[in-house]
């Protein structure tokens, strides 16, 4: 695992906003079949702002993530802002101190992070929200024998994939009833690039 | 996509000058939080009514800011809602220390955005109390979904609020009212055409040219179903016919709200009230006060929508009170 | 075609049926003849004042009835001007012995028939004086011509003379006050969209997707010019040239109308207000009333026009008068 | 010439409503082009009134003229109505007694009602309106020497046909000035359409 310090979680965040930008179009195209067509904008500001973050003028990897979260939520807003805002607060909260990380500090911090967006979202697995991206990835995560942040990655693409046949109980898409079934969750879609993005950033 | 802006990440702002420019006695701008307050706030001894949402519903909020409504609206991006720090400005900019009532819509990005900004405002001992309408009918109510979603019954919250803070009611009175409001109120729309997000570019969804669009959000987000254009007489029966299933409007004075949803003249939304007001009268439902225009709308959509409340003599003497604001100003 | 309506030949008689249910102490309707007519009228000692025109102008003329501003109005078919006995219906129901002013909006159609309604007035032994608005300089101004369209001026004139003839003043001075500020008032507008007549049942003119129409007039007419879409800035700078060069505009308090044709939602209109009103006070001139909003409109039309009227403190007080109509409300 | 009753207008008025409704969207059309799309509507809302009233009811031809005239002046509207309208109160006002008529009674009554249209619209020949149909059609009656009616009927279609490449002065097409040339005016093209009625019915 890389050690943690700022520089490794803006290198994350900045692969992540780099995903976001180049499939902006595409998040929005999502969100325009069971949404309101704003994903990928809401989502492409605030990564916008959160990459144009100095890593080297905060103490360490916490202060740095917690900056990073109360950007998405100021500049975010809709539902996505206030859930990744939350994740990366209760990620920066159970984070160590700078230095050699390893999994099971990791495992830690991942869980308190989807724990915090379930909390936030009062969603289930299963309601057709970046959830099923989430506590997939995190259960994959502590359950890899070896390249944990890789498996977390297929397993929250995997959870994306199987958004698509689900019908909607929580955000937006839920209004739809049975017609938000046959198209994938934007958030589940953009929630599997962060994950995608730590596992090429900070393995 | 054909539009009067600037360029579409600065519609918002520019929106904001100018209503700063239009309204100079009513209200006030703070552009860096896009936060509209109203002119005096804060007010000695007031109740603070601050609500808003995202842009794009327009009288709604921000036109709604001024004496005997609300005091301030706060102003996110088009169709998405505002952040908390938006909030929290709004709140500080109208804190008289008689506590501050949230008016939210229930979509979740408003809902999680206001929770937060009242956690922050409470943790500097300002107490926010919250009312949330969730007045469609169009989509079904459920404890394991988000439930519905707040449309034209928010109008009619914010007035009867703002009345009853104006005539310097406590939190808990004013939050009372609010929540009595909003649990009385239903709603339905559809729409004839979509509308097209500035940053979208392109219109939300697509409908043939016979087509309408029934239970449509104010956001473009696709209805439940699909028919026919018909006849404003058979319309006015589909929109009214699950607002009545779902509430009983017999035996008190209604409200009703015969909303544009921005493309629509006028002259049709007066048609389409006409056949309401008629079905509703053959119903026995006593419609007291109304209100016919585009009051919340979604951009440039055409479709019009129905809000009925069921007030009671408190209600309508509230309703009744004198409002000052861009979009609502009766009385002195 | 997709409209809320029942039947195209049935527009404005349904139309008129709404606006009937929804401002039940505010006006009547005698829908034999299609007028419009103040709750109160004829009133003890008042001037009558009068305007209407074709229909699909909303709120422009039926909802500018009410205390303080019209007595009565004539609605025609969509966009075509109002009969004769229309016309003189409407002077009977307000006339109370104080003479009728005819306020009456710059059109061939609109201007032969409210002369022959005069004349038969006349003949009943009712004075009728006539005010004719002229205020589109997208027309070249000519003796030999029908002159130019009346548009947004029209309801500056109508507040006006409504609240001098409230306020009790003589048919000569109201017809005075109306005169001068139509003298003063000056308008241009564009279009993004074409409005569909529902008698006519397709669009009457078609732009390109990122063309625009300048100059056109509140009927679909076509304008004058075509040019590509532009920011709202240049396109603020398009309208209001071809104003101030007609008139001057400094050295006197200013009332503006940033007007939606109907299709144009508040959130781009208030955008473009925000460029006329920095380029009005750079040019010096001092805007000190304004109204932003759909008020004289052409069907679902999208797009925008510009009016100023060069007022004086008189005009000012009388803006500022109590108005209670569908479309205008302040004061009590 | 037919002799005069009601009857006789009452025919002539109804073949000229036949062809209205039969070209209520051409004349639609055409006010398209150059003022405001109704004019097909106005006329055809008036003509259809006019043609359902009864000339059995009427004393005589003058009485169902001036009926007809105030008849399409509460109906029509707009520029047409009164114009119309005019055209034949004056016609009614300058008609013998019914019976037998010639052709210098029917000069003289034609003469009027144009007169009439020229005065309540104050425009000229060349103005691009129903004047351009009405005032050739007035001076070819006079100047016939047999078939007065169909000589009137050609020219004012040829002062119809005329009106095409001119710039409008009056009514709603002079609103574009220069750009209303290229398009014959609707109501030269409506007021032929009478003309070519008379013809019909009055020879
Ligand atoms: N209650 C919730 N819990 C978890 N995720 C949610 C919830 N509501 C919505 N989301 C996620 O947010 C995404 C939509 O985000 P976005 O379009 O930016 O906001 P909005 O819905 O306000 O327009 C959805 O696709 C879904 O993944
Ligand atoms: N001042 C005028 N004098 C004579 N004819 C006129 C005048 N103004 C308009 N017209 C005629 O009226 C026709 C238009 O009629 P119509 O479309 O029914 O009325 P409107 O212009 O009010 O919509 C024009 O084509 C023209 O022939
Ligand atoms: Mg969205
Ligand atoms: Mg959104
Ligand atoms: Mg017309
Ligand atoms: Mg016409």
């Amino acid at each position: 695992m890389r050690p943690l310090d700022a520089f490794a979680v803006a290198d994350w965040l900045r692969a992540f906003a780099a995903d976001v930008a180049a499939n902006e179009a595409l998040l929005t195209d999502l969100d325009r079949q069971i949404g309101d067509a704003d994903h990928g904008a809401n989502m492409n500001r605030g990564m916008r702002a959160v990459a144009a973050l100095d890593p080297a003028e905060f103490p360490d990897a916490r202060a740095f993530t917690k900056k990073a979260a109360m950007t998405l939520v100021s500049t975010v807003g809709g539902a996505s802002g206030p859930l990744y805002g939350t994740l990366l607060l209760r990620l920066a909260a159970a984070l160590p101190p700078d230095g050699p990380i390893d999994r099971d500090a990791w495992s830690v911090a991942l869980r308190a992070a989807v724990d915090g967006v379930r909390q936030r979202g009062r969603a289930e697995p299963g309601d057709k929200t970046m959830v099923d991206a989430l506590q997939p990835a995190s259960e994959a995560f502590d359950a890899a024998q070896d390249d944990p942040w890789g498996a977390a990655a297929r397993a929250a693409d995997a959870g994306r994939e199987a958004t698509t046949p689900l019908v909607a109980h929580k955000g937006r898409a839920s209004y739809l009833g049975e017609r938000s079934a046959g198209h994938a969750d934007p958030g589940a879609t953009s929630a599997a690039m962060l994950i995608r993005a730590a596992a090429g950033t900070l393995s | 996509m054909k539009k009067l802006i600037n360029d579409p990440d600065r519609v918002v702002s520019d929106a904001l000058r100018g209503i700063e420019a239009a309204h100079p006695g009513t209200l006030r701008v703070d552009h860096g939080n896009r936060v509209v307050v109203r002119a005096d706030a804060p007010v000695t001894g007031k109740v603070g009514v601050v609500s808003g949402g995202g842009s794009g519903h327009e009288p709604l909020h921000s036109g709604f800011v001024g004496r005997g409504m609300l005091d301030a609206a706060c102003c996110g991006e088009v169709f998405t809602s505002p952040t908390p720090d938006q909030i929290l400005a709004a709140d500080h900019a109208v804190d008289a220390g008689s506590g501050i009532l949230h008016i939210v819509k229930n979509y979740t990005g408003d809902v999680m955005n206001f929770e937060m900004a009242a956690e922050l405002a409470g943790a500097e001992g300002i107490e926010v109390a919250s009312v949330v309408t969730a007045d469609d009918v169009a989509v079904a109510d459920s404890l394991f979904t988000a439930g519905r979603r707040g449309v034209g019954v928010t109008l009619v919250v914010e007035k009867i609020a703002g009345a009853a803070a104006e005539q310097g009611r406590d939190l808990t009175a004013v939050t009372e009212l609010a929540r009595r409001v909003a649990d009385g109120g239903r709603s339905m729309g559809l729409a004839l055409t979509s509308c097209t997000v500035p940053a979208a570019g392109k219109p939300t969804f697509d409908l043939a040219d016979d087509e309408i669009e029934l239970g449509i959000g104010i956001h473009g987000e696709p209805g439940r179903e699909r028919q026919r254009i018909a006849p404003a007489h058979e319309l006015a029966g589909r929109l009214l016919e699950p607002v009545l299933a779902d509430l009983d409007f017999t035996g008190a004075p209604v409200i009703a709200l015969c909303n544009g949803m921005g493309g629509t003249p006028l002259l049709e939304l007066y048609g389409m009230y006409a056949e309401m007001f008629e079905r509703l009268t053959s119903a026995g439902i006593r419609v007291v006060r109304s209100l016919v225009g585009n009051y919340v709308t979604s951009l440039e959509m055409a479709g019009c929508s129905i809000t009925l409340v069921r007030a009671d003599d408190e209600i309508i003497r509230l309703w009744d009170a004198p409002v000052n604001t861009p979009g609502l100003r009766w009385g002195r």
